[in-house]
């Protein structure tokens, strides 16, 4: 019931883990490139996520100077630090994908294991 | 002597062949008459400058020199001792007669820049070894000679000598590394390596048993101590009969003497007894001797026949370091002196044969002596010495080996010094004898004719090659007339100098 | 893609997309957003040019040379506004102590170097979208 | 009541990525993979960061699948 | 403030300068762009070098990029051991860069050439932040930039292995850069902090609290950096990547690349972690047992390769498990060997694939069985070839044998000679696999006499110097063992 209480308390938290497995899990047993790369995403996306939860104050206001709002602000620096995250995320998939489309010119095919059939092959 | 001119003279020992090395190598670009007298004068000199080096030692004063620190504690240092004169001017005599001897022999021999070269730079790191202050010193310039000897041992180049010096090589890199794991064993638990403190391991225990294990690899791979002597039969035939000559001759002692440093520096000769390591040493020795001396009956080869025994008489100088008392280290150090006029004499002349005759099988050999009387009776003189026949310095060693045997109630050894003599008579005289008294192979059916008229046709090698000979026979004779030589003081000396502790 | 909704809703999306986005660049300082969303956001616009007509169309807004130029002055620019900081004696990226006029809080130019750093980086943002699009698409070479 | 909200849309976003990873159609993957994103996006202005989630919309689900779908047609489109 | 309290940001944006400067400047007069790279990489190494005397003359020194102090801003921190890391990254890749001139008109397409040098400078600036950078997110960023970087400098070449290769890595460094964010997410949440120096001071008190999320984190960082430095079982990109890659990319990968992560990994260990949560758990025990293991199999597999390049990249998979030796080991003297070995290795692999470049460049040979006679043709290159073989079996006189001897002097000291014995056997590996090589180089009889280009002296020059140095790392080894000594001193 403790463990329970705990997983209904933390559930940012423990979505955000679920996430990462999922994602990783992903990106290192299937086989078809493009995949590994969306995977990849949800995987880093998962820990941005623990990260915007760990910043969060129950409550709080989003971290933005208006007339009249109260003291209680989310922590804004996971956010900003996230953003760089995401932005690093997007250029790592840009640079992955340009290197897939490259290798299917090369071995027609996205498909990893076959890649290291045809490599054998040889 | 004064300390810095000392000093001086140990640097210039030491470096001034490791820099001429260079000099000789370009200096085959404009002469082959200029390289060959530059490798002879730099050897030459060499020896001059240790024999200096005679009056700052010969009272049993040590002087130590730390030139420069490589890492905290670790200096790169020099000293010189009794021990190191003894064997630096050794070395550096045998390297000059093989200088001279060189010239003439490796004018048939290919890529000659490189052999000189190379033969120039052993020699100066072989010195290194003698004349190292600490062990890490040693182990620089041990494996710089180990691993420049290399291209000694494949000079020929063909499929046999690369399988040998790969062996050698794998070999050497092995005991590098035990050397290495020793050298740091001691480092750790005496903080530190020079051989200027005395004992540094004062008390056994597993980590300094580990270390003495370490080192008997390490310099007994070098020794040619069984179990590790597999290199060793295969490398030094193969190489040039010169070669051979350093590398039985000198090159095998830098394993007795790094032994003999480790045995009286890093550990004390009452530790090694007291913890029952001499017996390791001892029974490691008499397999040797047995082995070696067994073995090269069966050989056909001469450079092979004479690789094997080198095995066995290293086997000497380990008996003589396990037994630990005067008598037995003044043997182990003058058959050091004995071995070494021996050996050489032994590879140069069977060198000549081969270079005159192109014959290596001992079966091949009735009747050279007809044919080389001065070569083979340079060698007879050697293969009595060696099997200790009394005027000559092999009986002498022999004798003060056995005598340190009976001091520590040690009679087996003697026995096996009167067994391993035998054999060695067993496989020296076969090679002997036919070759003064039969008649070469192809000339049995000729000699019939002439009624066994013996024919004398002389054909000598030149009288570059036969002098080296001559003179290093001569030496076996010399040392061994009488106790009174001054090898035979050194030896005494060096004796008296190691287990007073570093005095006189 | 030749269809003619698609072409006439993007033609008439793209300038409020891109005003957005410039919006967003410079209001970083004041509310949510700034280089990185709205660049990403000018930069998207190019992208849905040439995907609801073709290349070229794309390319006439802004060529893949034109951007890679862009892409580099724009990171050079971004550096030297941080070298003033070590020019008049504060940190690297320094605002206020190099000089920075910081102006009055809440109004638009009151952040001093963020103001540049962001146009600058939305600059970069976009067209470094610009140029990976069109390097994905563009095919040999 | 909010807190139920937030709750359905994180098991949302599990059940997308569990999709990502079943889908052999590689488009409908990305489709799913920007569901993904634009649900982190209002998960994030949930959690009182609204410039992550603009970022997170524009960048993380608009760029990338933008660059997907160009890498997806230029490739094959079946696992 | 005087200039050279600048020097840590100048560093960094000098060579993001040049990389960015580059592009434009190679498509409008392509001669120029060369010395400038080579003007900013050897005017950013003057700063390490005027840096480090700094430091050593007034100790640590602490940079806010903007102004902006801990926990809100960046924080630049260049302590002896990360003055030591900047030196050796600059100077290794200053002198790669130089080889890379002549190499790239041979391996590349001339056009991408200007993109090479951008990705060059861009790969040193991510490193030298790394070793710079005091706060924990900075590194994740850095990290990601290195990784691009580095990937880019593989798959430039863009034939099917490098493109194969360079993916393979990008994909299992996405996993460690995964672990590592992870993990730092962990430290966060326990302690609400980023810099190094704070999560120091609040990890004690956090670990009595959250014990877990700091032991997760730890793992989850052996995990991250040991993906992207090839510890054992994570090393399966590294020789294709490393093989596959024009050569001064390889040398750059395998010499400093593998190099920074693991630095990376000793500051986090060292500064982030206090004393007592390392003691708790065995996390050095595991790094200890898999760099171990990483010892004997990258040799043995080296042992078993065709292609030169190949066993070079399986002989990295060993000698990074040297310098992780010295962390597992935990142990004053073991990890100065180890920080010394990162200098050895960074010279000593970066000559030695920088020779199987220029023999590459002279004949168009890969394999080890074609080499035979190729010291007759190639002599001063073989004969860096062998003073780096010989750095890499630890004999004397090369500063292999000085990282080795302060290694095995640390397991000692810890008491596990069994670890000794690991540094003996995989010498005698590396024995046996480079020997022959050598061997057949300078002995057999080859064909090459008359198929061989003449090396260039832009390639020659870097090779000859490449010598030297590991020859000096091996004699004047000195003052920096006794620098790195006290700045581990003062970490433990």
């Amino acid at each position: 019931m403790e463990i329970l209480q705990g997983i209904i308390n933390n559930y940012y938290y423990m979505a955000a883990i679920i996430l990462f497995v999922i994602g990783m899990h992903t990106m290192l047993t299937h086989a078809n490139m493009i995949k590994k790369v969306i995977a990849m995403n949800i995987m880093d996306a998962s820990v941005f996520l623990l990260f915007v939860a760990v910043g969060y104050r129950y409550g709080g206001q989003a971290p933005i100077i208006v007339e009249g709002a109260d003291g209680v602000y989310a922590n804004p620096l996971p956010g900003a630090l996230i953003l760089t995250g995401i932005v690093v995320a997007v250029s790592v998939t840009a640079y992955a994908l340009s290197l897939i489309v490259k290798i299917y010119r090369f071995y027609g095919t996205c498909d990893y294991d076959e890649i290291c059939e045809l490599r054998s092959d040889e | 002597m004064d300390s810095a001119r000392v000093m001086f003279l140990l640097m210039f020992i030491v470096f001034f062949p490791i820099l001429m090395a260079p000099v000789i190598f370009y200096a085959c670009r404009y002469s082959v008459r200029i390289r060959d007298s530059l490798a002879v004068v730099t050897s030459g000199i060499t020896f001059l400058a240790t024999l200096t080096l005679y009056p700052a030692v010969s009272g049993g004063e040590v002087y130590h020199y730390s030139l420069f620190e490589v890492l905290p504690n670790l200096a790169i240092s020099m000293r010189i001792d009794i021990l190191s004169f003894c064997l630096a001017s050794l070395a550096s005599l045998v390297w000059f007669l093989c200088a001279i001897y060189s010239v003439d022999y490796m004018a048939k021999e290919h890529a000659c820049s490189r052999y000189y070269t190379v033969f120039i730079f052993t020699l100066g790191s072989c010195l290194g070894i003698f004349f190292a202050g600490d062990l890490f010193t040693l182990f620089v310039f041990f494996e710089l000679m180990s691993l420049i000897a290399y291209l000694l041992v494949v000079h020929e180049e063909t499929e046999e000598a690369m399988k040998a010096g790969y062996k050698y090589l794998v070999m050497t890199i092995i005991g590098g590394l035990a050397l290495f794991f020793g050298i740091i064993i001691v480092f750790e638990l005496g903080g530190t390596v020079s051989l200027a403190a005395g004992h540094i391991i004062g008390e056994s225990s597993v980590l300094a048993l580990l270390a003495f294990i370490c080192f008997l690899i390490g310099f007994g791979m070098k020794a040619g101590m069984f179990p590790l002597h597999v290199w060793l039969p295969d490398a030094h035939p193969v190489a040039p009969s010169p070669a051979s000559a350093l590398l039985s001759g000198i090159m095998l002692k830098t394993g007795a003497y790094g032994l003999m440093r480790v045995i009286f520096h890093v550990f004390s000769p009452e530790l090694i007894k007291g913890a029952g390591w001499d017996l390791i040493l001892g029974i490691l020795a008499v397999i040797t001797i047995m082995l070696g001396s067994a073995v090269a009956l069966t050989q056909e080869d001469i450079k092979r026949r004479l690789a094997y025994s080198s095995i066995s008489q290293l086997g000497y100088v380990l008996l003589g370091l396990s037994i630990l008392n005067s008598n037995a280290i003044t043997g182990a150090t003058f058959h050091i002196f004995s071995h070494a006029f021996m050996k050489s004499v032994l590879f140069l002349a069977a060198g000549s044969i081969i270079w005159k005759t192109g014959r290596r099988k001992i079966a091949d050999l009735k009747g050279i002596g007809r044919q080389m009387p001065v070569t083979l009776g340079c060698f007879s003189l050697a293969a009595i010495a060696m099997i200790g026949i009394p005027p000559l310095n092999g009986f002498l060693s022999k004798w003060t080996l056995a005598l340190g045997a009976l001091d520590a109630g040690m009679p087996i050894y003697v026995l096996v010094l009167l067994i391993s003599s035998l054999l060695n008579a067993l496989y020296y005289l076969p090679i002997i004898i036919p070759g003064f008294f039969e008649a070469p192979p192809g000339e049995e059916q000729e000699e019939d004719d002439h009624h066994h008229e013996i024919k004398f046709d002389i054909q000598e090698a030149t009288p570059k090659m036969l002098i080296p000979v001559i003179i290093l026979a001569l030496c076996t004779v010399f040392f061994g007339l009488t106790p009174n030589n001054i090898a035979y003081a050194l030896s005494q000396l060096t004796s008296a100098f190691l287990l007073g502790g570093g005095t006189l | 893609m030749e269809d003619q909704i698609v072409r006439m809703t993007s033609r008439l999306v793209v300038p409020f997309i891109q005003v957005y986005g410039i919006y967003i660049i410079v209001h970083g300082h004041l509310s949510p957003g700034g280089g990185f969303s709205g660049g990403a956001i000018f930069g998207a616009s190019l992208v849905l040019l040439a995907l609801s007509f073709n290349l070229e169309a794309g390319m006439k807004q802004i060529s893949h040379q034109t951007a890679s130029v862009l892409e580099s002055g724009s990171a050079i620019a971004f550096l030297l506004a941080g070298m003033a900081g070590v020019f008049f004696g504060g940190n690297y990226l320094a605002n206020r102590a190099a000089g920075y006029p910081l102006g009055e809080a809440g109004a638009l130019f009151s952040s001093g170097a963020v103001f540049v750093i962001t146009l600058f980086l939305g600059i970069k943002v976009a067209s470094t979208i610009a140029t990976l699009f069109y390097n994905i698409i563009e095919g040999e070479d | 009541m909010i807190e139920i909200l937030n709750a359905l849309l994180l098991l949302f976003l599990v059940v997308c990525a569990i999709g990502v990873a079943y889908i052999r159609d590689l488009l409908s993957a990305v489709i799913l993979f920007s569901a993904f994103g634009l649900i982190m996006a209002i998960i994030w202005q949930q959690l009182s960061a609204p410039d992550v989630a603009m970022v997170e919309a524009a960048l993380g689900t608009g760029v990338a699948s933008l660059l997907m779908i160009a890498a997806i047609s230029k490739t094959k489109r079946a696992e | 403030m005087a200039l050279s309290d600048h020097f840590p940001a100048l560093i960094v944006a000098l060579l993001l300068f040049s990389a960015f400067l580059t592009p434009p400047v190679y498509r409008w007069t392509p001669r120029f762009s060369a010395p400038l790279t080579t003007f900013c990489l050897s005017a950013a190494f003057l700063m390490a070098i005027l840096l480090t005397a700094e430091v050593s003359r007034s100790g640590p020194l602490l940079y806010h990029m903007g102004g902006w102090p801990p926990p809100y801003g960046i924080e630049l921190k260049v302590d002896p051991l990360r003055s030591y890391a900047l030196l050796v990254i600059l100077g290794v890749s200053l002198w790669i860069f130089v080889y890379a001139l002549k190499d790239l008109s041979h391996e590349l397409r001339i056009y991408v050439i200007g993109w090479y040098y951008t990705l060059f400078a861009i790969l040193v600036a991510s490193m030298a932040a790394i070793a710079l950078t005091n706060d924990l997110f900075n590194l994740f960023v850095l990290m990601e930039i290195c990784t691009i970087a580095a990937c880019g400098i593989i798959s430039i070449k863009e034939d099917r292995e490098c493109l194969e290769a360079s993916f393979k890595y990008l994909i299992l460094s996405a996993m460690g850069t995964g672990c590592y964010l992870l993990g730092v997410a962990m430290l966060y949440m326990a302690t609400g902090y980023l810099n190094f120096d704070l999560l120091n001071g609040a990890l004690t008190e956090a670990f009595s609290l959250y014990p877990r999320n700091i032991f997760t984190a730890a793992a989850l960082f052996i995990v991250a950096f040991g993906t992207k430095s090839a510890l054992f079982p994570l090393h399966v990109w590294l020789p294709d990547a490393h093989a596959s890659a024009p050569s001064p990319s390889s040398a750059m990968l395998s010499g400093l690349v593998i190099k920074v992560f693991a630095i990376a990994l000793f500051l986090i260990f060292y500064q982030v972690f206090p004393r007592e949560i390392l003691n708790a758990v065995p996390l050095t025990e595991i790094v200890l047992w898999l760099a171990a293991a990483g010892v004997m199999f990258g040799s043995i597999y080296a042992m078993l390769q065709a292609d030169l390049k190949m066993m070079l990249a399986y002989s990295s998979i060993g000698q990074i498990g040297f310098i992780f030796l010295g962390l597992g080991l935990d142990q004053e003297l073991a990890i100065t060997g180890g920080l010394y070995h990162v200098m050895v290795h960074a010279i000593t692999k970066a000559m030695l694939f920088m020779s199987a470049g220029v023999i590459i460049y002279t004949t168009g040979v890969r394999k080890i069985k074609d080499l035979a006679g190729i010291g007759r043709a190639l002599p001063i290159t073989m004969l860096a070839f062998t003073v780096g073989s010989a750095s890499m079996i630890g004999l004397p006189g090369t500063g292999g044998l000085i990282s080795k001897w302060y290694l095995a002097l640390g397991a000692l000291e810890a008491g596990r000679p069994l670890f000794v014995l690991v540094i003996l056997a995989s010498s005698l590996l590396n024995a046996v696999y480079y020997m022959p090589i050598i061997i057949s180089a300078f002995m057999h009889q080859g064909e090459f006499e008359y198929k061989v280009r003449p090396v260039p002296n832009m390639m020659k020059i870097p090779l000859i110097i490449g010598a030297l140095a590991v020859i000096i790392t091996g004699l004047l080894s000195r003052p920096v063992i006794v620098m790195l000594q006290e700045a581990v001193a003062s970490m433990l």
